[in-house]
């Protein structure tokens, strides 16, 4: 088998992976979250906030600390942890629509997988018959799949953080339904991200690697479920590799001089943070050398791909409704200020 | 000979000891072009099948009340794609088959239910490189046997063939369904995980079929 | 070679990687830091605060986000990287010293490791002749480094958070030179720590892994520095190996039942995050056995060595002076409340 | 024959040239007992040294004037524990070597004055698997050529052999100082990485010390 790769995890029984972390998770956080079991989601502690707008996501497990890592005040009211690299299931997510109701209606924000937008779909559909009023929005950012004629559509990667954060600081400062969906359909608009990977990673139950790469190879366009990318290439400098990734993000935004930005520099899960700076600095650098001023930042790991080595480079065009929002106070798990 | 309950709770039970089999195999194949959870997930889904068969008070009446119990049990336990597409060709299969006995017409009528919930939710044409690519043959071979006058048997047998046949031919396609499609031209030269696992559900439905026409 | 490993980087130059990586940090972070280059090292953004006891520390890089991640208001106000898993020289130290000095005295937070020690001595040395008065703190919490007669002594590992928060509250809210030592030294008497691998990490100049384990093999009792740990054993259940390691830490702190502690899980880079909530919560419930009440949690990477996989446990015993120190607002690029 | 200024030079570019030589495998050395960068360390420190060299305006005046630029400069490039403690024996060798030309006492004077530094220094015992393990052998070595009127060549080829057998001797040798001890048991059967880095120090003083001899 090829280096990059483990298939030895701190875990006790595979299949009780999700259900064991979420517990310690809930018992870590105890200030911002509650954890509600059978069926399983993750709720802001003392739920649904009267009169505000309730802000739901979840997805697959093994992205952490997406979605419940953002549980808390000013981002998600609950999310919703499916087994690792599997969308959840319609009743897990319905209860929790409903418990993320203030009266104000709910956003489910739904990153756009077949699956996940089948399982969301359906759950509406339940939560409304019990009289909550649900909005999806479909986070799709991922440049790498290019032509959405041939594909399912754009994935959704790390953009999926300035979603959550941006409309639940909206819905936070009191903004109604309507609004909501629209500052988050405004992100979706704007954010774009690729995403290159080291090295593969390992389903807890897969028991072995979730793609083969030599030591000399690098997938470029990755997504965040261990999935091969768009194409392989020899490994490369970090600077070399940070142009493959901007490069497609700018132009698909096409961002022109003198635009202000958020650059988020995201981690897979397996690589330092020492290098995700790196990667930060020529990011920043190139995006300066075209005029465009990196206004705010973040670097680190928020979605990851279990211990996947690789990072992505996410660009989201900011205007001063969006960095008001970015910078109204949050207090979750894995972002806080 | 027609099919009843009893050989759909076979059938069940048959299908979710093929699940057990083929778990790695499914894995594997969602490995090359997917995030390698699909064995898994028909894996979950089917044990949870089998548990809440086991713990069934009542024997259930048709075939129909046997399909709509895997149908909301998948639904709520498979999760990702599979987990709805599957939990909807159930359902919409459970609605024409809520009868004692299928006779060919309607193994014919169950299967061409099951493949509309496929596409009704997951909007894949054939040549897609999905599950769609199994149950397309599937289908057009168990009306071709039909109208031969063939028994039910028989025509799960043609539609098993024709769904394996199918999901092999899914090699040469290029993806641009579900998430073997981010992979582009990557994606040719595998077969698709959903089309062999709905290749796995069509003949456990004939092997059991056999067993009970004797 | 071994799986576990990978010899990828998002690196250019190995001989740069220190110098690019905290440009980017400072670059990021520009609100809370700024970065003196030639000799490098990272300062509180404006410098030292006049009338409060500096602290200042350092060592080898490749364990981010510890130290330039804790730079800022009420924790360090300078941080000096080494070359990777080496300590900084004495004309890069000293400086921070000088710089963090504001006028009531600086305190040097320092891992006890003999490269360390020697260079921060020497450093020290130089900061006096400036007139700049220097106190050090030895920070030794792995209890995998048994007997002390028999080694260089125990470890500074994954309690440095401890020192440096704690410390840094203290010297916030106005503590003179003696009472931030007093308080640094409490914290150090009463934090232990114990650490596991999964799998080795790679150097950058060295180009293979620190070291060679098989598939079904794990090293307990490791340090930060890609070391091999006391024993090798067999992989293990998450659960047993969190008693493996949470075992000896509370025997070394002679734990009562009633006391309360701090319970740190600190990743070591390359574990999920979804790992060390699994690792976390079998601690939690191990200690709550024995009648210890979790009264404050940490779980992330903290004090990281590369990309290696594995975890370490670490129990600081609490009491309320301590407490309220640890809950004094903090804001660094990496840690924030 | 004596020792002056242009020997030093040559000796410590020669020990540069070891330090790029053997720099992978005091990397694998320490590596193996350590954190692996002790040939990193050295090379990044003689490298330094070097660059430092070629800039002198002056040429030196003294052996001492040579060692005392060697030990500023790696003490402030070297880091970890190998910086200090090389920096202090050089810093000792050149405060006993403030001559013209040594002769086999005065490099008896001058390893003397290395050894005590790095014992000032790191305090550890002669057993303790570290460089002390290769210093104190070639002391003692330099020491018995010199009483017996051995020409400086000879004293330090004397040293040499000895601090290679010392660093040799180390394999054996249970870690309790430095970052071995942590190994505990585990340290045995593996080379001190800077005995074997002091060992080529010495060999490159006797080697150009037999150059300049003639
Ligand atoms: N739009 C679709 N229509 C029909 N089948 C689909 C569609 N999208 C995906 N599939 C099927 O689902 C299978 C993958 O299922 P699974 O791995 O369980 O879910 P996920 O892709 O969410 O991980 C694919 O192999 C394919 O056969
Ligand atoms: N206390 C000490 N006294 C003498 N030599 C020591 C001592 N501690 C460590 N050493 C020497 O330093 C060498 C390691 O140097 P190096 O790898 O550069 O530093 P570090 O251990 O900080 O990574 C050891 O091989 C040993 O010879
Ligand atoms: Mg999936
Ligand atoms: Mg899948
Ligand atoms: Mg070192
Ligand atoms: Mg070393």
């Amino acid at each position: 088998m090829q280096k990059g790769i483990s298939v030895k995890k701190l875990i006790n029984d595979p299949q009780s992976v999700v259900a064991e972390s979420v517990e310690g998770f809930g018992l870590a956080h105890a200030d911002v979250v509650e954890i509600r079991t059978d069926p399983l989601y993750v709720l802001r502690v003392g739920g649904a906030v009267t009169g505000k707008v309730g802000l739901v996501s979840g997805g697959g497990s093994g992205h952490e600390p997406l979605h419940a890592g953002f549980v808390g005040h000013g981002m998600l009211d609950a999310a919703v942890p499916g087994a690792v690299f599997t969308s959840p299931t319609p009743d897990q997510i319905a209860p929790a629509l409903i418990a993320a109701d203030g009266g104000a209606g709910v956003v489910a924000i739904v990153k756009n997988y077949t699956g996940d937008v089948l399982n969301f779909e359906t759950a509406a559909e339940l939560a409304e018959a019990e009289g909550t009023q649900v909005r999806s929005v479909i986070v799709n950012d991922d440049v790498a799949v290019e032509d959405s004629l041939y594909t399912a559509g754009r994935r959704g990667v790390a953009g999926t953080v300035a979603v959550e954060k941006i409309a639940g600081a909206a819905a936070a400062r009191g903004a109604d339904l309507d609004a909501v969906v629209a500052v988050a359909e405004k992100v979706i608009a704007n954010v774009r991200t690729m995403g290159v990977a080291l090295s593969a990673c390992t389903v807890p139950h897969a028991g072995r690697p979730s793609f083969d790469l030599t030591d000399d190879e690098i997938e470029i366009g990755i997504g965040i479920h261990g999935e091969p990318g768009r194409h392989r290439i020899a490994a490369a400098p970090a600077d070399a590799i940070t142009e493959m990734l901007l490069t497609p993000v700018v132009d698909d935004l096409a961002l022109a001089s003198g635009e202000k930005v958020l650059l988020l520099v995201n981690g897979m899960g397996g690589t330092p943070l020492s290098e995700l700076y790196i990667v930060y600095r020529q990011a920043r650098s190139l995006l300066e050398a075209r005029g465009v001023e990196v206004s705010r930042s973040l670097v680190g790991n928020y979605v990851t791909s279990l211990e996947m080595q690789g990072a992505s480079v996410t660009v989201l065009r900011l205007d001063d409704e969006l960095t008001t929002l970015w910078d109204a106070p949050v207090h979750t798990a894995a972002l806080r200020w | 000979m027609t099919l009843g309950p009893e050989w759909a709770l076979d059938w069940t039970r048959l299908t979710a000891q093929a699940m057990t089999e083929h778990r790695a195999e499914l894995i594997e194949l969602d490995r090359q072009i997917g995030d390698g959870d699909h064995g898994e997930n028909m894996f979950r889904g089917f044990s949870a099948v089998v548990a809440k068969l086991d713990a069934l008070a009542e024997p259930p009446t048709t075939v129909g009340d046997v399909l709509k119990l895997v149908a909301t049990t998948l639904m709520s336990t498979v999760g990702g794609a599979a987990g709805p597409l599957y939990g909807t060709a159930y359902l919409r299969a459970a609605k024409v088959t809520m009868v004692d006995d299928l006779d060919g017409a309607g193994v014919v009528a169950m299967l061409e239910a099951g493949l509309e919930g496929i596409v009704v939710r997951g909007k894949a044409n054939p040549g897609e490189k999905t599950m769609v690519d199994a149950w397309t043959p599937a289908v057009a071979a168990a009306v071709a046997a039909a109208r031969d006058g063939a028994t039910p048997t028989e025509v799960l047998t043609a539609a098993a063939g024709a769904a394996e046949q199918g999901a092999k031919d899914t090699k040469d396609l290029l993806a641009t369904k579900g998430r073997a499609s981010y992979l582009g031209e990557r994606s040719i030269g595998h077969i698709d995980p959903g089309a062999t696992s709905s290749a796995l559900v069509i003949r456990a439905a004939a092997e059991t079929a056999a067993r009970v026409a004797g």
